[in-house]
């Protein structure tokens, strides 16, 4: 299919793309140019140059201070992730190199737990949570994002080591590894571009889930989704402040994506690929 | 150090039975070739030697000692798989290492070791190199180095040429010959590729739906097949199979002979039949005669025929090369 | 000891956070930190901890609704030593009485409020009309529809149009109070099925519909601040806090072009509505930090935290309607043009007989039951879709009625 | 692979995913279906009693009830409506040959990043808001009367919101399908005579069946529980025009806070995602074992 | 009917220059066979006959009609892939129906049609079953079953038989053969592998690096090799190929000798050396012997020859079948 691309096409494609993507782009845009207007400007109308202000984000800082819910939300999703990848790998070995008959309904049972409303067990889980002392630590709100995002953990793992086969396994058991050097050695960084395309994926989630996050924290291990809870309708003029905080609770996930995007769009097939 | 001996080794899957019972001696530094159609079972017998499945029921011995229950690594064999198996994210070096480090070897030691066995198989070049960076060639001599690398009692090839083109697969054939002249190491290879086996081995174990049909050095079965299926099997083009009355004549239900074995004239001979397509292969040709009244018969002439499709002519095996079988398809002597 | 405060995202309260330098200060053994968040997600967060008891709050921001639910609960901490110079009878005695149970005070009012009338001098004389001192009905909606110019973007009006409890309801059920309407009988039967109400909720969506803004089924109090600010409102009835926000010329158009009356009534009725609302704070009964938050308390809500926000920020900007002083200093009355008008909206309103017709609950703009957040928001939305367009005056009431029966019934009021 | 030996450790290395998940779900679960029998609501906890099946009656009566599995309906339909054919001509556009294509594919997959709550936030206030909204500030430049987008067409709005959120993940899974399109099958389709239009409705599309089954489950779990967009935009409104279920549980825990209440709703909703996982399952591993 | 010529054919790569300058003329209803090593542009070739590729310079014609400038659709041919690119989703039947279809035939006919190469490619009872549930010969029946519903002017395969086993590969061979004598349909068969070269072709156009080597019948290639490559690559086992002083007796810079055009003897001869590994094929047996002086040299000898690993023999070429190559490497006459 090497045949030659006009450039007249190449120019027709770029330009549809272009014009599409930056359409899809528009509400992120603009809302860091907002973020950038003082508040009257804001609400002035249309308008994609702003007069250059820091001024929002430094009454967003004063304000409720950036840094803690940030460390708050780098912590809870990188941490959720790691554990839930050290609870799949075995999981998803197992399924993928032991099958039994009974192994695609459980994992099928697993990512239906995920069905499950959230706010319909929410009082449970507060007292549970009250009576471990849980309560607003980062290592409960770790636990529960860890939960959450287990299935979609173990579904991804598994159609990656499913890809890989079984022979070279077979290979290592006969070069006397053991499964530990197995699964350390062999497997886990034959998988890696599959791993790191599922921990990109799930710090995503675990950084934008915002029902727990919020529900089970206070002041201590309030992530930026609490953060953002406090610019959602304030008194007066919001729209610049709202935008300066909105710029600022997405801005590290966005920019993690952006620059790891070739390795999470590479992993992102749920095995549908072969 | 290497004699292999399986005592009514019975295997199924479920509910197939996948091995009935099979009785297998071989002998140290044997080269052992497993062959039999596809689904015949092969890579499941392998695979039952290697420790890699648990047999149903049965015995497995390696130098005497039993190791029907222990793990693969225990066993100290190394095996050769199909798909090379090289562990794609470490270089040809770590690959070759990878056993000596398993197995706690230190360091100097190892680097000794992958050296001697690089240098065995001309990898000396490439050892930074990952697989995929390697020709499909080169990838199987790592995989073997990787095995000879641990001297184990005995090697497991399974299928190792498949992946590879005719021209490689006739130079990776004359390597492994040469390795096994040189190691002397009991070897057991599966392919269904039968003129590899014939080329290759001491002893060809001929499988069929699990069972064994028959053992014995190439020539052994290629001269006195011991069933109609070791016939058809073993040589290349196929024995001719004809049955019928031209079989009853011999006192069989069955006669066959091999292509080198009839002679063809255009003026007179057994039967009759016209060329179908034929095949030239520089020094030989193959002609497909289709006969009338014993089917479609392969001949093999010198490379200078001058038949072609459609000629007329006649052909006449050679009645010392005939072999007779009965009803249930066992030669008669 | 650190003490961890819930708030909620108003100016006041951040206002109070940035000035908390002077509290540790004064008490270097306490550390202050802030949990703010959006009012209702506020709400349900520390409800939901003090109900399971877990504990995550030692001072909780909460409305003059929850006062007396909680403290019936036994919930909240009796606030009685808040310390020597708290003068606690210096408190507004509305304010007080909403945060009393059997005279006992459970939380300390950072801010009051009740509702008036704002609205635009310059477009009501264009119009050629003069607000009278107590407005009608009658008159707001004439006068409303008068000033009303789509075409340069002027509203008549602008009100409460977003569904909630604490949002359209507020409103609604003040506009409803003004009407001779109640939400209970004695027996605590719905009263959607009266006249007082259709007639009520009518001239509210009539009303809205001729001279109201676009998309006003969205507007809670901030977006009709906004609309206001920008000069799109010639009147907006809601509550007194808001005369800060529009006569500071930072952030309005027309701080100079705004005067305040009270709420509007109906016809020969004079109820005004009775509108009362505080934002208060209070201690939760399980807190092991007691005399650390009751500083605290007292620090944020006495006379001199008033002075202290005066003079940073200027008098206009100190937290109103909570003491009777406030209202006496000259300063404060010079500073804040809407003061007058406030204290006469809250001294007027009557948490105990908001209607005219006898009721069995108190509560001005709301009905003070555990359960009314749940039906006034469902009743909200109800009447949020007639302004939306999205379903009739008519429909509503009866939906409004079965739904508010049914509710009632469940939670036993109804036998 | 299948030696004893292996298979047993197999159900060891399971045992702490699986025993997790199971506490994970059971404990709450029980918990909700215990809350579920009591007269419980939060405000009023002394007044706890055993409630029978009044919890689930009150539930299901609820006037929102129907209404909600309906626009819950709408919501997961819609949105995989658009995200599904959105993604698909979104990823043969990106699929081109182009100036720029990895640019474009960070643009595009940008609001993948934004959390709910603040996607919810950005739409409302900054592009459909009646006033203030670029859409807004368009009509009117157009010479339109503005469009009161969550006043009046609320559930489309916040399947807008949503659909722009998981788009870019359909269209991501989508390319990648795509590209794996063997060459070889598209040439000999073309010689075959297949022009464009053929070669994407007979071999393009059947390709990407695949990946459209799992971009349909994975969204539809998500989807499922769709809240914080709505709490933020309409709250369910106006009336009960954009009420889902996983928002009606949400009112009747966090606005009434009737746990018993929210409980029997909890219970439904997960029984109702089950018949929908059911089915969602049978097809998808069907699909995935092909 | 399936006359196709080449004039000046030029293909680059971008900068690269893959097909330097080719003129070739295919004659109606031959079956002409792209030999050549890997990478030399066999496929490139094939594809820009079929129009998948755009000549960068040079005209093809079909019966006359320039079609340079033409869609693959347009052209009247009809190809077969290396990984068959069978529809996946799609039933057999309607596999071999897509190009009618896409043809606008109405259904009747269609029917009609697949049906009857079902029935000439023995598929008639798979016609419901998906690709996947097939064998690889199937497969490959089943694309060639797609190309000739259509009848079109000429088949193109691109090595359509190295994704199969050794043994399927000389069944689907003989079948394509045969399906040439019946379809009488020019053919242009892509492959490296040079016993479906010769065993096949009428004609066979061997490349090298974007270059025609030779064109000629397969026997001509064998016994006149026109220079060092062709005689290199045409063949099997490989001629041994002798440079040195040996060559220079004979006048040449290298001389060549096929293995089937040595003889062997235990007593004396020409070259003396020992044999290292000897494949035993069962008709005939290949002995590798390293002689000392002109290398390794294989010989192929009778099946039932007794000559082991190590054993000291002597070589004879007949001379009449030595091939003379100048410094050039071109063939001396
Ligand atoms: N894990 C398994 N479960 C069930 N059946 C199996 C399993 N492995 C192999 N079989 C069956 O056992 C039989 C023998 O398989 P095996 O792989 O040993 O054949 P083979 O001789 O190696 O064939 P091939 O030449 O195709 O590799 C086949 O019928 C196969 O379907
Ligand atoms: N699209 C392309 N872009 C750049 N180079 C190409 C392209 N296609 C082929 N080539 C180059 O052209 C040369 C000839 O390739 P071609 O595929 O025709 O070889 P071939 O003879 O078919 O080899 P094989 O036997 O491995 O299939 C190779 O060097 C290859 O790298
Ligand atoms: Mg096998
Ligand atoms: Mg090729």
């Amino acid at each position: 299919m090497a045949r030659a691309v006009t450039t007249q096409r190449k120019v027709f494609f770029t330009v549809a793309s272009w014009a599409v993507a930056l359409l899809i782009f528009f509400p992120i845009l603009y809302t860091v140019i907002t973020s950038l207007k003082s508040e009257t400007e804001a609400i002035q109308g249309f308008g994609l140059i702003p007069s250059f202000t820091f001024e929002n984000y430094v009454l967003v800082q004063t304000q409720n201070g950036y840094f803690k819910p940030f460390m708050n939300s780098v912590v809870i999703s990188v941490g959720s992730t790691l554990i839930a990848l050290l609870i799949a790998v075995p999981a998803a070995w197992a399924m993928a190199f032991s099958p039994t008959k009974r192994t695609k309904d459980i994992l099928m049972w697993m990512l239906s737990t995920k069905m499950m409303p959230a706010v319909g067990v929410l009082v449970p889980m507060y007292l549970i949570f009250r009576d471990t002392a849980l309560l607003d630590t980062r290592l409960g709100l770790t636990v529960v994002l860890t939960m959450i995002n287990l299935p979609i953990v173990v579904w991804m793992l598994y159609t990656y080591f499913r890809e890989i086969p079984g022979e070279i396994l077979e290979a290592a058991r006969m070069d006397g590894a053991s499964l530990w050097n197995e699964i350390v050695h062999v497997l886990t960084p034959m998988a890696v571009p599959g791993i790191a395309s599922t921990m990109l994926l799930n710090i995503i989630l675990a950084w934008n889930e915002a029902f727990w996050s919020i529900r089970l924290s206070a002041a201590n291990a309030a992530p930026l989704t609490a953060f953002i809870a406090s610019f959602s309708s304030p008194q007066g003029l919001f729209w610049a402040k709202l935008s300066a905080a909105s710029t600022l609770a997405i801005a590290p996930i966005l920019v993690m994506g952006w620059f790891s995007q070739r390795q999470l769009v590479r992993g992102l097939t749920f095995g549908a690929v072969k | 150090m290497g004699m292999i001996e399986l005592k009514g080794v019975h295997k199924s899957f479920g509910g197939t039975n996948v091995i009935p019972k099979v009785d297998l001696a071989i002998q140290n530094g044997e080269f052992v070739v497993f062959v039999g159609p596809s689904g015949c079972g092969k890579s499941t017998l392998l695979r039952l030697i290697a420790g890699l499945e648990d047999t149903t029921s049965g015995h497995i011995t390696i130098d005497g000692r039993d190791v029907t229950g222990e793990p693969p690594a225990k066993r100290g064999l190394a095996m050769v798989f199909q798909s090379y198996a090289l562990y794609p994210h470490m270089s040809v070096y770590k690959n070759i290492a990878f056993p000596l480090k398993m197995a706690g070897i230190d360091p100097a030691e190892i680097d000794r070791k992958v050296k001697a066995a690089a240098a065995t198989l001309n990898l000396t070049s490439y050892l930074e190199r990952r697989p995929g960076q390697l020709s499909g060639g080169q990838r199987q001599r790592v995989a073997i180095g990787r095995a000879i690398v641990r001297q184990p009692k005995a090697f497991l090839f399974d299928e190792p040429l498949s992946n590879l083109d005719a021209s490689l697969r006739g130079t990776m054939r004359l390597e492994i010959s040469e390795l096994h002249h040189q190691l002397k190491t009991t070897m057991i290879y599966v392919t269904h590729d039968q003129v590899e086996a014939m080329t290759m081995a001491d002893k060809i174990v001929v499988l069929n739906a699990g069972n064994i049909e028959q053992v014995g050095s190439p020539m052994e079965l290629y001269r006195n097949p011991r069933n109609l299926f070791v016939a058809g099997f073993i040589g290349s083009p196929r024995m001719n199979l004809i049955s019928g009355k031209a079989a009853e004549e011999h006192g069989a239900t069955t006669i066959g002979i091999r292509p080198e074995h009839v002679s063809i004239s255009k003026t007179g001979g057994t039967w009759s039949g016209t060329v179908g397509v034929a095949e030239h292969l520089g020094s030989d040709t193959f002609l497909h005669v289709h006969t009338d009244g014993v089917g479609t018969i392969t001949v093999r002439t010198g490379g200078e025929i001058g038949l072609d499709h459609g000629a007329k002519v006649w052909l006449t095996p050679q009645p010392d090369k005939l072999h007779r079988f009965d009803k249930e398809g066992l030669a008669i002597a | 000891e650190t003490l961890t405060i819930a708030t909620v995202n108003n100016g006041d309260m951040i206002r109070m956070q940035k000035l908390t330098d002077d509290f540790t200060s004064k008490n270097p053994d306490i550390q202050l930190q802030w949990v703010t968040l959006e009012e209702n997600v506020l709400r349900e967060r520390v409800t939901t901890d003090i109900a399971t008891k877990g504990g995550q709050y030692d001072v909780l921001t909460i409305g003059n609704y929850e006062v007396p639910i909680w403290a019936k609960q036994g919930w909240l901490l009796e606030l009685n030593d808040l310390g020597s110079n708290y003068e606690v009878d210096d408190l507004l005695p509305a304010i007080r009485g909403g945060l009393s149970v059997d005279d006992k005070l459970y939380a300390a009012p950072f801010y009051g409020e009740s509702a008036m009338t704002i609205y635009r001098t310059d477009l009501l004389e264009k119009a050629g009309m003069k607000m009278p001192e107590e407005p009608t009905w009658e008159f707001i909606g004439e006068a409303a529809r008068k000033i009303t110019d789509r075409a340069t973007g002027v509203n008549g009006i602008c009100l409460r149009g977003k569904a909630g409890w604490g949002e359209n309801m507020a409103f609604i059920t003040a506009l409803a109070n003004s009407f001779g309407a109640r939400w209970f009988d004695e027996q605590w039967k719905p009263q959607f099925d009266q006249p007082e109400w259709k007639e009520a909720l009518q001239f509210y969506v009539d009303l809205m519909k001729d001279a109201g803004p676009q998309g006003a089924s969205a507007n809670g109090f901030n977006e009709n601040l906004t609309l206001f600010q920008q000069g799109k409102c010639g009147m907006w009835m809601d509550a007194t806090s808001a005369g800060s926000f529009v006569s500071n010329p930072k952030d309005s158009t027309v701080a100079d072009k705004v005067a305040y009356t009270v709420f509007p009534s109906k016809g020969e009725l004079k109820n005004h509505g009775n509108w009362l609302w505080s934002w208060n704070l209070a201690v939760p009964a399980s807190s092991q930090k007691a005399d650390a938050a009751k500083k605290f308390i007292s620090w944020a809500t006495d006379k001199a935290y008033t002075e202290l926000v005066a003079s940073k920020e200027g008098w206009a900007n100190v937290p109103p309607g909570t003491r009777t002083s406030l209202y006496k200093n000259d300063e404060y009355l010079k500073a804040a043009a809407f003061a007058s008008t406030t204290l006469a909206a809250m001294d007027a309103a009557d948490i105990t007989k908001p209607t005219v017709k006898p009721v069995p609950y108190t509560g001005g703009q709301f009905v003070a039951i555990p359960e009314f957040q749940g039906i006034g928001t469902t009743v909200g939305q109800l009447f949020s879709a007639v302004i939306a367009g999205q379903s009739t005056v008519d429909d509503a009431l009866a939906q409004a009625q079965s739904i508010t029966t049914r509710e009632m019934t469940r939670a036993g009021y109804i036998k | 692979m299948a030696t004893r030996n292996t298979s047993t450790l197999a159900r060891f290395m399971m045992a702490p995913a699986v025993g997790l998940l199971l506490i994970w779900m059971i404990v709450p679960l029980a918990m909700t279906l215990w809350y579920s029998f009591q007269n419980y609501n939060l405000l009023n906890p002394i007044n706890r009693s055993w409630a029978g099946f009044e919890n689930y009656y009150y539930f299901y009566t609820d006037p929102a009830f129907w209404q909600s599995i309906a626009n819950t309906m709408t919501i997961v339909l819609g949105v995989l409506a658009i995200t599904v054919i959105g993604g698909i001509l979104l990823a043969i556009l990106i699929d081109q040959p182009m100036f720029g294509q990895g640019f474009v594919r960070i643009l595009v997959i940008s609001p993948f990043f934004v959390m709910p709550p603040v996607a919810a936030l950005i739409w409302k206030n900054m592009i459909m808001h009646p006033s203030y909204g670029v859409f807004a500030d368009m009509a009117r430049w157009l010479g339109f009367q503005p469009v009161d987008w969550f006043g009046q067409y609320p559930l489309f709005s916040i399947v807008i919101i949503v659909a722009w959120q998981w788009l870019p993940f359909a269209t991501l899974i989508l390319l990648t399908a795509l590209q794996s399109l063997d060459g070889e099958q598209k040439e000999a389709a073309e010689m075959d005579g297949a022009g464009v239009l053929s070669r994407f409705i007979h071999l393009t599309l059947p390709h990407l069946a695949r990946s459209i089954t799992v971009v349909i489950l994975i969204q539809t779990i998500f989807l499922l529980a769709v809240y914080a967009e709505i709490l933020v935009t309409t709250n369910g409104g106006p009336g009960f025009a954009s009420t889902n279920l996983a928002f009606l549980i949400y009112r009747t825990a966090l606005l009434s806070y009737d746990v018993g209440g929210a409980s029997a709703g909890g219970v439904i909703a997960v029984i109702l995602a089950n018949i929908v996982a059911f089915f969602l399952m049978r097809t998808v591993g069907k699909n995935l074992d092909r």
